[in-house]
Parts: C-alpha cells; structure tokens; sequence
C-alpha cells in the first residue's frame, strides 16, 4: 500500500460527487443566471424565421432537426463563425494541422524512413493529437534572467499575427474575415510584424542562442520583403487594385503565373525565406544553433510559436495561389442540382428523402473551396518538398540572394508586367 | 535637366564603385562629379545667358518653376558645390570611399537646386529633405574622428527637428488653405477668416523655426558652431555655404512671399531676429580661438545682414535684390574661405588662429585667398561684399519711410560690420605680421584653383557690381510690393 | 463629440508617447514608440484613409521600428536600462510642455476650425496614386533619390572599419 | 465622420508637445530620436485629418513622403549612433563633449 496514494473508499467518492453538484447548483443559479441575464441584456440577439432567438429558444431547436437548420444557416453567415472557423483561424489551423502531419510522413517517405507510426495503429495519423497533448500538459519554463512580460507574450503576439495574416485571405467569392480595398498593403503589414516579433521574443529570452537566431531572422525577413514586395507589384499592375479578391477574380481567364513566371518565382523563393524553410532555416538551424529563436520556448509557448509559423505557411502559400494562381477560379465540379431537388426532396420508393433549409451552400461556393484547397495544398506541397532535398545555405550567401538577384528579378519583372500593359495584352481592350 | 544630370550621376557613382571592386581613385570619381557639376552649372548659365528663362514664376501654379529667382539661387549653390568637389581633391586622397563622398556631395547638390526652384510645399519639403540628409552623413563621413562624429549627431538632430517643424508648419498652411501649391496658400492666406489668422501665424513661427535652424538664425543657432567645426572642412564649406542658402531660398519663396498676404508686424519680428543674429554672431566670433568656428559665428552673423533684405522686403523694391545678391557673394566669400582652410587642414593639420602665425609666408596663395574673403566679408570697398551690404543697408534706410524702425538695422548693421572688421583684421595681423619660423609649404594645387578663381571673382565684381546687380534684381520677385 | 474608438485611440497615442519617452527599459520605450506610430495609423483609419494608415504601419513597423529595436539590442543591456537626466531640467521640461500644451491647445479651440465636421465622401487612394504620377512626379524622382542618399551613406557609416579589412583579405 | 477636426488637431498638438519636451530634456540620442518621430507622426496625423475635411489627396500625398522620408532619416541618424556608440561606447549625448567653445 502506497502511501501516497490514500486508498480509494466509494463512500468518499460518491460524497465528493454530490457535493461538487451541490456547489455547481448554487453557483449557477445564485451567480451565473443573474450574470447571463445581465450579459444577454446588452447583445442583440438575432432574429431568424420572425422569432428573438434567445439561448433558451436556441437550445429547444437545437433539439428539433427541422427548426434547428435555419439556426445553423444564420450562424454560419455570421462574423463570429468567419473569424474563428471558415475562412478564419479555424479552418487555418485544420489546414496547419494538416500540413505538420503531411511534412512528416512525406519527408519521411522521401528519405526512405517510415516516419510516425504507432500512434493511432494506422500510418500513425493520432501522432499530432499526442503531441498536442504532451506539450499542454508539459510544464512551461521561463528562463529566470528572461524579460517575463515579454517572453511570455510573443508566442501570442505571433499566433495573433498569423491569424490577422489568415483574416485577409479571401478563399471563396465574398468569403474574407476583413474585405479591405487596400489588401495587398494590409498584408505588406501584416508581414512587418513578424521580424518584430521574433527579435523581442529572442531578445527577451536573454540567452544566446535564441538572440543569434533572432537576429538572423532579422536580416532574413527584412531583407526578403523588398524582393517579396516588388514580386507583387506585378500584378497590382496587371490588375490595377489592391483588393484581394478583385485580383482573384481577374484571374478567371488566365492565372498570372502564366504571364509573369518570374513574379512568381520570385515570391515563391520569398515565401520560403519568410517561412524560415529549408534552404532558407538559418534562424532555427538546429545544427549550429539549438533551435534558434526557439530554443528557450518549453510546453504550450513552443507549440503555440509552431501553430503560428504553420499557419503562416498556410496563409503565404493561399497568398500566392490569390495572385498567381487564380484563387478559387476553375472548372464547376459537378452540374448543377436541380432546383426541385433541393425544394422538394427525391423520392426513394416508400421514403421521400428530404432536408428542409437547403441548400446551405451554393454550388459555386463547394466549387471554388475545393479548388481554393487543392491549389494551396499543391503549393504547401511544394514548400514542403525543398526540405528534403535541399541543405541548409549560409547567411552571406542568402543575404546577397535576396539584395543581388532576387531584387533584379522582380525588376525585370515589373517591366514585364509593365510591357504587357502598354503592349496592350491586359487592361481594358486587350486579350485578357 | 539639372536635376537629372546632378541625379543620374549621383547615383550612377556608387554602383560604378561596386562594379569597379576597388577602393581609392579618388581623383577618377572626383573628375566625374565635377564634370556633372561643370556640365549642369553650364547649363543654367546659359539657359539664364539666352533669356529663355521667365523672370520669376513665385505665382504660378507649376509644381517646379523654371524662373530666374531658382537660377540664381542655382547658380550660387551650384558654385558651391563645385567649391567643395575641388577642394575634396584634396582632402579625400587618403580617406575611403571616395565614390560615395562625391555622390552625396551631388545628392545634395541636386536636393539645393530644386529647394530653390521649388514652387509647391511638397516639392520643397522633399527637396530639403534630400538636400539635408546628405549632409548629416557627410558631416559624420570621418568616422574616426570624434569630433566629427559628434558634429553630425548634434547636426542631425536639429536637423530632423527642423524638417520636423517644417512638416507641421506645411501641414497647418495646408488645412488653413487647402492646397499645398505656394501660389494657392498666397492667396489662401490673404484671404484667410479671422479667426484662423492665430493658426497662419503658428503656421509663419513654425516655418521661420523650421528655416531657421538651417540658416542658423539666433535662437535656432546652437547647433552650427560645433557642426561647423567638427565636420571635414569641404564639408562644412558646404554647409556653411550651400545649405544654409537654400534655407534662404526657401525662406524667400515661402515666409516672404507667401506670409506677404498676412498683413500682420512679422517684418518687425523678423527685423528683431535680424539684429539679434548679426549681434550674437559677431560678438560671439570674436571669442574665438579657431578660425573655422570663428568663421561659423561670422556666418551667422551675416545670416543676420541677409535678413535684413527678407524683413524689409514689404517696404523697399531694393531690399530682396540686396539679399539676393548678398546670398551669392556670401556663398563665394564664405566658401573661399573655408576651402582655404582645408588648405590648412591638409597641409598644417589645423585650424587654430594661433598656429596660422606667418602664414602670409608658408603658404601664400592660401593666405591672400583668406585675407580677400576675409575683408569681403566685412565690407572693404573695392569688393563685392562691399555693394551687397550697401544694397541691404541702403534698402533698409530706404524702407524708413513706410517703417519707422527699418534705419536701425542699417544702424545695427554698420556696427556690426566695424566689430567684424575688428577680428577679421586680427586674424589678418597674425598671418602676415607673426612668425612662426616655419618652412614653406607646398600649397594642393585644387585649392589654388579655387583661391585663384574666387580671388578674382571677389575683386572683379567689387570693382564693377553692375551685372550681379542687375542680376539680383530681375531675379527678385517684385510682385510683393504693396 | 467625438467616439469612443477616437477617445480610445488619442489615450493609446499619447499615453504610449510619453511612456516612449520615459520608461527606464528602451526596449519598452521601442515598444511604446510602436504603440504610438499604431495609434497614429489607427486615427489615419478613422479618418477614412486606408492607404496611408496601412503604409504607416508598413514602413513604421516593418522598417523603422525593426532598425531602431536592431539599435537597441546591439547597446550594451547596461545602458538599455540606465536612464541619467537632471531633474531640474526635467521638470522645467514638463512645465514647458504643460504651458505649451495649453497655450497651442487654446489658440486652436478657439480658432475657426472648431466645430468642424464633414459629411462629404472620403477622397479615394486611386486619387493618390493619380496625384503622384500626375502633379508630383518631380518629388517622386527627388524621393527616390533621398531613398538612395540615406542608404548608401547609412551604408558607409555603419561598416565596421575595423573588421571588414580582415574579411577582405580572406 | 462623427469626430470634428478639432477634436484630431488637438491630439496632434499634444504630441507636438510631447515630442518637443522631449528633444528639450532627453539626453540619450535614441530618445531624442523617438522624440523626433512622434513630432514628425503630430505632423502627419495633422495633415491627413485636414485632407479629410477639405477633402483633398494633397495631404495624403504628403503625408506618404514625409513617412517615407522619415524612414530615411532614421536611417542615417541611427547610423550616426551605432558609429557614436562604437567610439564612446555609450548612447548618451551628453557625454560626446569634445567641442567647446
């Protein structure tokens, strides 16, 4: 018998049982209805189908299939379910998610290992959800000489900026967190932040390693977004807006890429340094650094730094399909249903199969989401792959890549650009 | 066309450094930038020489006028420049980058020019801009030398708070008038509502602040001794010479003319500035024990005689003919002397009054070129600074009659002309009349050059003033006549 | 009267202006400073100017911010936090300000452009982007030019002379 | 447009305020540089909130080139400074004393 471990009495269980119930009653009843009430006071609740939808109303349609689709459509339109699931964070962090666990395998499989294996039986699809559960419950350690405030905020900080990163993507017609007409230099904004971020958490951790590689990716981000910048300009020339999803939808006869490979060249070379991918990690070159800037983060505070950069890479690589590949343009899937198909239903024999409300979605919005998905899957595909081909450069060597050659080339590429405009191949009368 | 001479080659100069991979040679970009000088001096003097160009455009919508008055203020900065390249001959031979020096120089150049024929507030403030930034990196360009290091940080920090200034001061005239072209904040400002003429006149106060610390006037002065004497010498040849011209410039295009339509007593607030400056500047420079910041208080001491002409500018058709015309015989006199002392610098390695004992016999040519300027610059009479400052002077007595108070600067002027005399003269008395007992030295040919070229001009146009005068004066503005 | 989000802002700006100003720690004070350049861009929104607002924070962000932190970190971390200045001439200082404030503060509110409020439609970026090719295009040039000035002769003042011999002959 | 021009105009006065106290009492280079940007932000915020209300680009424009410029001179004054702290090893202006007189 451990002494420890008390041992285990059902009398003293049960009791603990009835008594936290006991508490959560009065809690809830003596605080936190009041609190509701008080709060519900100030939202404007909803309107749908003629009815105040109040929580209390919602939670008895919910219960109702019929009554609760219409609830579900109007959630589904609202600001709160773009920012945090689909166009938003959420969809952003699935798609991240994703990414990490794709990295592994197919690295893996590129370097003839097999990769994760075990977690979840099958080609260890659970490894991810095992790894966030380490890293939750793994204590976070802050150096004792660190600047607290400031390392403990910077992983937030930079999570934050990926996220305001994702808001400005528009991946369906009219499906954007925040539809600005000054998109492209909001992003341009957006991307200033992150060097910021990086050296004051480096900074702030007060120890070697991390500041040398917070200065690197100092020099690497900065010195990556004039070529980064210009790349773009191309296409603002071609377009003549800076709205995000204006330049999308100009693209639905031609992508860019094929007018302006260099441009995209350019920005996809870009991207990679941005992201601190292989060619480009030397801010995390674990070889001669430890982890870089990361090296001091432990638990939550390093998986949230991860959670960011994937999710940067997501939001660069849905960036680049915007401008060079056409966003969500392509080919319709399937035919459209018909319309009596959604009114009234299909007949089954005895059983008529059918689901009031629909459609939820049109077709047109499946369409341009899949091609919207399989476009930036293709191109995170592509910034995963140099990793396992490449090596890591020097930092003189990647400094005069970004100042000599890249900056030439997007160049070069604006007088493309610019020579397709006066030439008359785009703009207002031209081919496209 | 000025600009993209004097721009091309600017920038054109460091990208052939790198592709030449290779320091020193300092004599081959030296020549180019001189060249690009030569050639865009050459170009407004005969574009002037042709009469082609219109006599002064203050009023006209253009975002660049091409008049007389931007020309003349050119011709003076343009001199300048060439002043302080051929000195730099000199001065840069054992110092690197030679490539970048001269293109900053150009930069600058370029950056005065258009200060001058800038005909709306976003043009000038750019080109002050590109005129000043230049500057703060020249004025620091030894990067060994504390003293100079230490000039330019005190420069550049009165300098960003200048342009600073001048932002607000553009952005205030701007919401009063709601335009930024001079022409248009003229007119806006005459016919300004009551209640807004507080606001115009923080505008006016901003920008005479905002100028004001280029030109050196007093209160604004602090900085310009320690930058003068610290920065290299060609350098502070053209600051003394060229930057703080176009500050004149600019006070002319904007506070005269465009402050003209305030009728309110700024010409008294500006006469008060005038006097003060010349005061505290000449009294200041008798102190000294170096000749370079001796020449910086003695400079600004002549920012005060220059103001004199923009104060009573309202009252006497002569008064801004006077300034201008002082302001390019000041950019010669003041820059001849200073190349002189880059003759010293390089050769003695030093500037002290003291050590410059017997000079008249180790290096003559340098010591007559510094005792010319010297008794230009008080006002002997057979040389230019002689008409300019009777001009000025003559303008202000002349403006007695419709402002009471306009003799006195003559008054004040005259005194102070006699003090600067005083230890003008003291220096002249060590050079010639001590000895040190040195050997003589071989004088940099360049700065013989220059000496030689200025010597002449000096005496030339003091003993006859016509053209320069006539010069001055179809470059004036005269629509400010009340 | 003015919105809550304009009141917000203006306490952010100036709050975070003074505390760029006078916190011990520059690091904070870089931050504050940032704090203030967002504010600033902030009004340029309310002001229905997108296009500045979001070119203020790239350049001010992404440029100026990211030198003047690089700055800081390569100071000892001694100096960061040291902080000499005499009180006396502080506190003439604050009296300055004070004074200043006030004097400049009444001469606006009491000039003509109280009360003034507009209700016409905000001027569209294209407008900008027309103005500078059109009316301002020699001070575009000089811009450039002013671009090019700064970063060669920044260029040439930061290189360390004593190293970059040794990196030569390697 | 709920807010009136005054009540931006004041703000930027403030900060001109602000800035200019501290360029008078700061004696560390860095902070007198941080002063110089928030007067340089006064001016800008001063002149877009006038573009606003004339309305006009004109102040916009301007507004752009003076950022862009102060990019610039930021630029060169830290320059000034890295080079200052190499020398002095310190930021402080106070102590760079070698000009007297």
């Amino acid at each position: 018998m451990s002494v420890i471990a008390p041992r285990f009495k059902f009398s003293e269980f049960v009791k603990a049982i009835i008594e936290n119930a006991f508490w959560i009653i009065v809690v809830t009843t003596l605080v936190g209805l009041p609190l509701a009430m008080i709060v519900l006071f100030y939202v404007d609740l909803p309107v749908i189908d003629g009815a105040l939808v109040t929580p209390f109303l919602a939670l008895t349609w919910l219960s109702h299939p019929e009554l609760a689709l219409p609830l579900l459509k109007s959630f589904l339109t609202s600001d709160a379910f773009r920012i945090l699931a689909f166009p938003g964070f959420g969809f952003a962090a699935l798609v991240a998610a994703g990414t990490i666990f794709v990295e592994r395998k197919m690295l893996a499989k590129l370097q003839l290992r097999v990769g994760p294996f075990y977690c979840g039986k099958i080609e260890g699809i659970l490894q991810l959800a095992g790894d966030g559960l380490k890293l939750i419950s793994k204590e976070i350690i802050i150096p004792a000489k660190a600047d607290k405030p400031l390392f403990i905020v910077a992983p937030l900080l930079f999570v934050g900026a990926a996220a305001a990163f994702v808001a400005l993507i528009p991946v369906a017609p009219g499906w954007v967190v925040a539809d600005v007409d000054v998109g492209l230099l909001a992003v341009f904004a957006v991307i200033g932040f992150f060097p910021i971020i990086t050296v004051l958490s480096a900074w702030s951790a007060n120890s070697k390693f991390p500041f040398i590689g917070g200065i690197r990716a100092l020099y690497q981000m900065v010195s990556f977004e004039i070529p980064l910048i210009l790349s773009c300009l191309g296409v603002v020339l071609l377009t003549g807006t800076l709205n995000l999803t204006e330049i999308a939808q100009s693209q639905a006869v031609i992508p860019w890429i094929v007018l302006m490979p260099i441009g995209a060249i350019v920005f996809f070379i870009c991207m990679l340094a941005e992201l601190e991918r292989i060619p480009f990690d030397l801010p995390e070159a674990e070889s001669e650094i430890v982890a870089g800037w990361l090296t001091e983060f432990s638990g939550m505070m390093y998986g949230l730094v991860q959670l960011g950069s994937y999710v940067k890479l997501y939001a660069f690589s849905a960036l680049f399909v915007v401008l060079f590949l056409g966003g969500w343009s392509g080919p319709a899937f399937w035919p459209p249903l018909e319309e009596s198909l959604l009114e009234s239903g299909q007949e089954l024999g005895p059983i008529r199969l059918q689901l009031p409300g629909l459609p939820l979605f049109s077709q047109e919005f499946f369409s341009a989401v899949i091609w919207f998905v399989l476009k930036t899957a293709a191109v995170i595909f592509f910034v995963l792959l140099p990793r396992g081909v490449f090596p890591r450069i020097r930092i003189d060597m990647l400094l005069r890549i970004g100042w000599y050659k890249l900056i030439a080339l997007a160049f070069v590429n604006i007088f493309v650009a610019l020579g397709l405009v006066y030439a008359g191949v785009v703009g207002p009368g031209g081919i496209f | 066309m000025v600009t993209a001479i004097l721009g091309a080659v600017g920038v054109a100069l460091p990208v052939i450094n790198v592709l030449r991979r290779e320091s020193g040679s300092n004599m081959f970009y030296a020549a180019i930038a001189l060249g690009a000088l030569a050639a865009a001096i050459s170009y407004v003097v005969s574009q002037v020489a042709m009469g082609t160009v219109a006599a002064s455009q203050v009023l006209s919508g253009d975002v660049v006028a091409d008049d007389l008055l931007g020309a003349f203020f050119a011709i003076a900065m343009l001199i300048v420049a060439v002043f302080t390249t051929v000195s730099s001959f000199a001065y840069m031979r054992e110092r690197r980058y030679p490539a970048v020096y001269y293109s900053l120089i150009l930069l600058s150049a370029v950056g005065m020019v258009m200060v001058a024929y800038a005909n709306d507030l976003v043009v000038l403030f750019v080109a002050w801009e590109l005129m000043s930034i230049p500057t703060y990196v020249l004025a620091g360009f030894n990067k060994r030398d504390p003293s100079s290091n230490e000039a330019a940080i005190k420069y550049f920090m009165f300098g960003a708070l200048a342009s600073a200034l001048i932002v607000y001061a553009i952005s205030l005239a701007y919401g009063l008038t709601g335009t930024t072209d001079i022409a248009g904040v003229v007119a806006g400002m005459a016919a300004l509502d009551a209640s807004l003429v507080p606001l115009a006149l923080l505008a006016g106060a901003l920008f005479v602040a905002g100028f004001g610390f280029k030109m050196g006037l007093v209160p604004f002065h602090m900085w310009l001794p320690d930058a003068y004497e610290g920065s290299p010498p060609p350098v502070t040849a053209l600051l003394a010479a060229g930057t703080k011209k176009a500050g004149f410039a600019a006070a002319v295009r904007v506070v005269v003319i465009g402050m003209a339509a305030l009728s309110v007593d700024w010409a008294l607030a500006l006469a008060i500035i005038a006097v003060m400056t010349m005061t505290v500047g000449n009294v200041a420079a008798v102190m000294q024990k170096s000749l370079s910041r001796m020449l910086a208080y003695s400079s600004i001491g002549h920012a005060g005689y220059i103001l004199i002409g923009l104060a009573v500018a309202p009252y006497s058709a002569t008064a801004l003919p006077g300034s201008l015309l002082h302001v390019l015989n000041h950019a010669v006199m003041k820059g001849v002397a200073f190349v002189a002392i880059v003759g010293t610098v390089t050769a003695l390695a030093t500037a002290h009054i003291d050590r410059l004992r017997g000079l008249g016999r180790r290096m003559p040519i340098t010591a007559v070129g510094i005792t010319v300027s010297l008794l230009a610059l008080a006002g002997v009479p057979p040389l230019n600074g002689f008409w300019s400052k009777l001009v000025l002077f003559g303008a202000a007595i002349d403006a007695g009659a419709a402002a009471p108070w306009a003799p006195w600067l003559a008054i004040a002027g005259v005194l102070n002309s006699a003090l600067s005399l005083a230890y003008y003269g003291w220096v002249i008395r060590k050079m010639y009349f001590e000895d040190s007992g040195g050997e003589r030295v071989r004088e940099p040919r360049a700065i013989i050059a220059v000496v030689a070229f200025s010597v002449g001009f000096m005496v030339a146009f003091g003993v006859y003033p016509e053209p320069l005068i006539q010069l001055a004066q179809s470059a004036a503005p005269a629509s400010l006549m009340p | 009267m003015a919105d809550p989000a304009f009141l917000a802002l203006s306490v952010l700006t100036i709050v975070s202006a003074i505390a760029a100003l006078e916190l011990r720690s520059l690091v904070y004070g870089a931050i504050a400073l940032m704090g203030t350049l967002g504010g600033i861009a902030g009004f340029f929104l309310l002001l229905d100017s997108p296009f500045v607002a979001m070119f203020q924070i790239a350049v001010y962000v992404g440029s100026i911010a990211v030198l003047i932190l690089f700055t800081v970190m390569l100071v000892r971390r001694e100096l960061i936090f040291t902080k000499v200045e005499d009180p006396r001439r502080r506190l003439a200082g604050v009296g300055l300000m004070l004074v200043a404030m006030a004097s400049l503060g009444a001469i606006v509110v009491h000039s003509g452009i109280s009360g003034i409020t507009t209700e016409e439609p905000a001027v569209d970026f294209r407008a900008i982007g027309a103005d500078f090719l059109v009316r301002y295009w020699p001070a575009l040039i000089l811009m450039g030019l002013v671009l090019s000035g700064a970063v060669t002769g920044a260029m040439v003042l930061a290189r360390r002379e004593d190293t970059e011999d040794d990196q030569r002959a390697s | 447009m709920t807010n009136e021009l005054v009540d931006f105009t004041l703000v930027s006065v403030a900060l001109l305020c602000v800035g200019i106290y501290g360029l008078a009492v700061k004696r560390n280079a860095l902070r007198m540089l941080f002063a110089v940007e928030i007067v340089i932000n006064a001016a800008n915020l001063n002149l877009v909130a006038f573009a606003r209300f004339v309305p006009d680009s004109g102040g916009q424009t301007l507004a752009l080139f003076s950022i862009a410029v102060a990019a610039a001179e930021v630029a060169v004054g830290l320059a000034l400074i890295i080079v200052a702290y190499r020398m002095y090893r310190d930021i402080d202006v106070a102590k760079f004393g070698t000009l007297r007189g």
